[in-house]
């Protein structure tokens, strides 16, 4: 028996003896994903033993350096330990934007004592992050901020307002871009800093979104004090760092567009197939059938495109150019998905309240798709990046 | 007939536009959804809007209306559009009302109308009984009982249905609404299952009625109707009803249409607004060329709309042979541009648009609501097809 | 009887006696339209006689005045005339640009001499005459022409190139747009000239377009000399009688997008239904079913707002705004009825050559659609027109 | 299976697309064009490509081929879209060696495909009867007779029909072609006529046949086949050869979705540079920020192309039980894509882009032809929702 063989045997005994029985069902609602953080209230005590066990075996970054907390294992291994995981049916130990956004950042730019003191406790969901990026105003113009952190000697001063924070009124810490010198080009004067939310002067207010949820905060920075030594990488030269991280933003979430496996939901067909009837073995509305089969035509399409792009990495092409056509792609797809699925359901889709209409999730999933093609970089932000890197055409002067 | 508004319904525009500007912002709307009202819309607004003459636009003067046309119903329901003013001028007027003036007796007539245009009691239509338009798939059933009928079955999306007084219920004395004809996979309006409909007038208050308010997403006025043996008081010939189902489904399409319209115009008020004041790389975002064209584009839609409106209304006015014609033809323009304009007034105002506080999306939850409301694009391409023969 | 009445009696029986027979049946084909000209050739006795009678009766334009060689009617009695036409089938006398776009500007801008020595040749089609616009390079951006009149003190010496002259290897003179100063801003150094083709360095060369046909021709002037008694307006003012015929050609292309009424061809409809078959009353394919619906509403949508348009501006509203809309409309409308003519034909309707493809009516319709969102006045330029002047966004510096 | 090329292929692609640029340039199209060349492409040509393996990349060594698959010969048909380069690829390869391969004897076989590997013998497959593609719709009849049959029928838009030397036609010999079914209003496939449809090898010099060339707005070649007791040789099962038909039909459209996108990335290719060097109003017209998006939008339908038209190949190679599916695919939206390209291709370039003059209108044409060829995306749309099982 070969090593990985070994290591898939006494991956899965160890999965089978470690997860609670309650862990290896599909969640129901997103209420019971599991953020951790200081505050979090785990929803079962199964909930807080499983993190604790995988962040014990720092499973819960399987591919990280075992000194910041991660499980230290290659990417066999850690595609074995997740085909494991798929196969008993484990759920995800912990969701985290720090393992998601700022630790791909951490890792290359901060420095080692940074990283010990930070990344363990991401791994072992301890602290939860919130990204403290766009601003009132700003929108698609990231570099236009103006919150500012002013240098007091031993520590910054930092002083304006961050907007689509998520969960900022339920995160630990924020990672956060600051102007630092307001007198170079507006990309040359920022910084990204780290600071804990407790901190004095530090106030969030949530924002309630067409969809009725308020999953974004608006954050407030009133003479925060914040230590020198939470500067990561060199002073002004945070929009490096910010590019870095908002390639990886874009490409997770390019893959709304692409077809879900193995998602437990109802999918669009089985939807249409319920909502609208078969007759002679077709779906008895030729044109809702065609409208679903070009939808699934351009999800397949999109799939394969997200597959080949990823296939030509493996082979050594570089990803650049393609995330802003996924990005794009994938959130437009996204967004007819949606609209298919009103449509197929008709007014029993757009019910907002009450259990015959699921508490209006089809009609709040509808809604929050609108955003796809907002956050993250606009489609026409996607789409002035491809004229003008991909296809190389001429910019205005 | 000119495609042009004369100049009393010119008046009559920028008087409703005023009146709803005022007295009916999206801040009204706002407020009934926040304090779950349990009417839905303001009685003492809907008593003014009576006063003035509006419950009774296309009702004879006999009937205690002003006798003008539907015409002037769409000018005023074009303004109450673009504050999404609740109302119930679709559920009573357009719909109750057109039915009971089609169908009614003198005597039924006179017992209703004068009230209804005087603001006093409303009235809705009972169609559906599922998610989609489907007009011609009615299971509801009535026996014939003494003098009366009574009525069981489920109708559901009834509008207003929680407030009307009287619910003009469509119910099948005959024929099958069973699965044979349903699910014949045709749209509105064929002929299977068509014969054997008939027009009943419900009291709320009567037994076997029970009404359940339903919620939705744009935070108007729907509810579920269930009759369990209730009381039905004929409206019309037994049987016979369809041609005037048909015809009322017709009329106040236009006049949604024309709601729609108004919705339209001031969600693209609202983001070429935004397109002037808002700041972006240093530049208004109005002067990027890739959003004015999907701007200019977005007028072009809603110029077409405004000429097949006018002419449905007109059409209906005017009792032309292509009435039927021009009210599928409005709401698939008006359903395809609606879609657009709402659609872009949330990607052109970015992530402001996305949040509760500004009233776009208020504006594109109630496209999406109009639009399935007696039948969407697809529904009325259909139909406008077997119009025209092919 | 009334004097109206009257007329139209008298019409009629004019007609009746003097509308050759032959005259009475609708064209077969393009080439039996009479364009008149100097060198036109009558394609029988018939065309020659009508265009003859009509001509001295002033009839080939009969709301014009009398001395310039119209018919002096009033707008009652032209409706009146083209009522008796239709009713009896009379072909169009004469087809002519010198009639639709030269002689609206020239009423408005040209000296009464001019008038009287040019119209009436235009009226009774004995001068056939070509418009002198584009220029190789200019495209869009018409205002770039670079072809120079020099002031030699009695005459004018033209040189330079048009391009998109129709039919100007057939017409007998040329309405064009000359640079008259060519130090002011581009739209300020223009004038409007008229000249004979038949001027020593004057030469054309006809441009074979997609549909192989040949209607335009590249025009090169080689020290052309105009007398100055040709100049149409003021010197230098060129521009503003350009804009004024532009609007002009814009308005009549947009009845491109609306239903012809009593068009003799055979509709798209007409030809669904012959390609396509019926079944249960319904065209046998219920998604080209859908896109015929879908494309008649947007036809018939387009038709009313025309008509809507007109009512407006008889009700004194202002046009300007609406020609841009319908020209474009009724380009992309005509292009996309072209495009279903060749979806419901199939194969039948690509073929190019033979008796059985009507030597590729269908396939080079389509193709000749094409330049209907380019030529006046591209559809992107309508669009900017429509952002600028309606919806008044603001322009980039 | 990874969506790449690997390296052979991809020197291959190099090598066909240096050898279509330099050897058969769109000028090579605009000859034969305008001197009506009676073949249509050039024999010199296809002796080349056949020697350098291209007429047999699918075919066994066994039988003179190379002994690669489809995805090779899609890397070829891409190169040669990119140069509307004429050649019997698509028909004596795609179409008439696939049927051969499938459906014939080991005589058959031996007898027929060394000499296409060879370039020697050129070959179709006369499948349509009408003008849309509708392949159970088939009313050429064949009747044994002795050892062979005799077919009779008329079969249009046989591609590259007016040079085969055998042409594959598909004739009836049990079941319904007639109007019966079809009528039945189905797309491609439907099982309702597909039985009793088989396959005969015809000698194009047989007594009976009667081949007449059809000029396309493609400058491409089609021919009118009619049949009248021609001998037809059996080819496979007679009455069973729907799913080689079927097969043969995907696996002809997987080569043909290559040939489009080729073609689909040198008119994009052609724009952009258009864009880079055009002047209108002091700035070159690609730094229009509406055309900008206009070719972004082109660029990623563009890019989806290539992943479906690799995947198709791939599946047909994989002999994968997706590969009906990934076929329709493919047409879908390449078809969709290349009306778009094709379009805007001709709109961008402005006046230039309607002149003869110009390669964009052969693009243009050519994708309108490509696109009816084997079924348009309607009928690829339906036959892929059927796949998915509703």
């Amino acid at each position: 028996m070969d090593e990985l063989e070994q290591f898939r045997q006494e991956t899965r005994a160890w999965l089978e003896a470690n997860c609670p029985a309650s862990m290896r069902v599909p969640m129901k609602t997103e209420d019971e994903v599991c953020w951790g953080g200081r505050h979090f209230e785990f929803s079962s005590d199964d909930q807080r033993l499983w993190l604790q066990r995988m962040g014990e075996k720092g499973w819960t970054v399987p591919d990280w350096p075992v000194q910041y907390g991660g499980g230290g294992l290659d990417r066999k291994r850690v595609k074995i330990l997740h085909e494991e995981m798929r196969n008993l049916g484990c759920r995800s130990p912990l969701s985290s934007l720090g393992i998601l956004l700022l630790a791909p950042a951490m890792l290359k730019y901060a420095s080692e004592e940074q990283k010990l003191e930070h990344l363990p406790k991401i791994a072992r969901g301890e602290i939860r992050w919130c990204q403290g990026y766009s601003e009132p105003g700003s929108g698609s113009d990231l570099a236009s901020l103006s919150t500012s952190a002013v240098d007091m000697g031993d520590h910054y001063l930092v002083n304006g307002a961050k907007i689509w924070t998520s969960y900022g009124d339920k995160a630990d810490w924020i990672f956060c871009l600051v102007r630092t010198d307001p007198d170079a080009p507006k990309h040359e004067g920022i910084s990204f800093l780290l600071f804990d939310m407790e901190s004095e002067g530090v106030s969030t207010a949530p924002i309630r979104l067409i969809s009725g949820a308020s999953p974004f905060c608006q954050t407030f920075f009133d003479n925060v004090k914040v230590p020198k030594a939470n500067l990561v990488g060199e002073l002004n030269k945070g929009w490096t760092i910010a590019k870095h991280l908002l390639q990886h933003e874009r490409s997770s979430a390019a893959s709304l567009g692409a077809t879900a496996p193995g998602s437990r939901k109802q999918s669009l067909q089985e939807m249409a197939v319920d909502a609208i009837g078969m007759k002679d073995g077709k779906l008895d509305d030729p044109i809702f059938r065609q409208k679903l089969a070009r939808f699934h035509v351009r999800e397949q399409a999109f799939t394969l495109t997200m597959q080949r792009v990823g296939d030509e990495m493996k082979a050594g092409a570089d990803p650049g150019p393609a995330s802003s056509l996924l990005k794009y792609y994938g959130s437009e797809t996204n967004k007819e998905r949606r609209e298919l699925m009103i449509a197929a359901g008709g007014l029993d889709a757009l019910g907002w309240e009450g259990e015959e209409f699921e508490e209006g999730r089809l009609a709040r999933s509808w809604l929050r798709s609108k955003a796809n093609s907002i956050e993250g970089g606009t489609s026409e932000i996607q789409l002035n990046i491809i004229a003008k890197r991909v296809l190389g055409l001429p910019q205005a002067d | 007939m000119a495609l042009v508004l004369n100049e009393e319904q010119h008046l009559l525009k920028s008087s409703a536009e005023a009146f709803f500007r005022e007295r009916a912002p999206v801040t009204a709307l706002r407020a009934l959804r926040d304090t779950a009202d349990p009417t839905g819309f303001s009685r003492d607004l809907w008593r003014e809007m009576a006063a003035m003459g509006w419950a009774g636009t296309f009702l004879p003067e006999e009937y205690g209306g002003i006798g003008c046309g539907y015409t002037e119903l769409g000018v005023v329901m074009q303004a109450a559009g673009r504050t999404l003013a609740a109302s119930p001028l679709f559920a009573t007027v357009a719909l109750g009302a057109s039915a009971v003036l089609l169908a009614g007796s003198a005597e039924q007539k006179e017992r209703l109308l004068p009230a209804v245009a005087a603001g006093e009691t409303l009235l809705t239509v009972a169609l559906q009984e599922g998610p989609h338009h489907r007009p011609e798939r009615v299971a509801t059933s009535a026996v014939a009982n003494g003098e009366g009928y009574m009525l069981s079955g489920a109708k559901t999306y009834v509008p207003d249905g929680h407030v009307a007084d009287v619910i003009v219920v469509v119910a099948r004395t005959a024929g099958a609404g069973d699965e044979e004809s349903a699910t014949s996979g045709e749209g509105a309006g064929d002929s299977a299952g068509t014969a054997g409909l008939s027009l009943f007038l419900v009291d709320r208050e009567a037994a076997g009625v029970m009404i359940e308010r339903r919620s939705m997403a744009d935070s108007r006025n729907m509810a579920e109707v269930r009759l369990d043996g209730a009381t039905g008081e004929l409206l019309g010939t037994a049987g016979e009803a369809w041609p005037v189902i048909d015809t009322v489904i017709d009329r106040a399409n236009a006049v949604l249409a024309a709601e729609m319209l108004g919705s339209a115009q001031a969600a693209f008020e609202r983001t070429m607004e935004y397109l002037k004041t808002r700041e972006q790389f240093g530049a208004l975002i109005g002067t990027f060329q890739a959003l004015q064209h999907r701007a200019a584009q977005m007028f072009c839609e809603i110029e077409l709309s405004k000429s097949v409106v006018l002419k449905a209304l007109e059409a209906i006015d005017a009792d032309a042979p292509d009435a039927a014609l021009c009210a599928s033809l409005a709401k698939v323009q008006v359903s395809d541009m609606l879609r657009l304009v709402s659609d872009e007034a949330i990607q052109m105002h970015g992530g402001i648009g996305m949040t509760d506080e500004e009233d776009v999306g208020l504006y594109l939850k109630r496209a999406r609501v109009a639009q399935q409301m007696l039948g969407d694009e697809n529904c009325h391409l259909d139909r406008y097809a077997r119009l025209r023969g092919y």
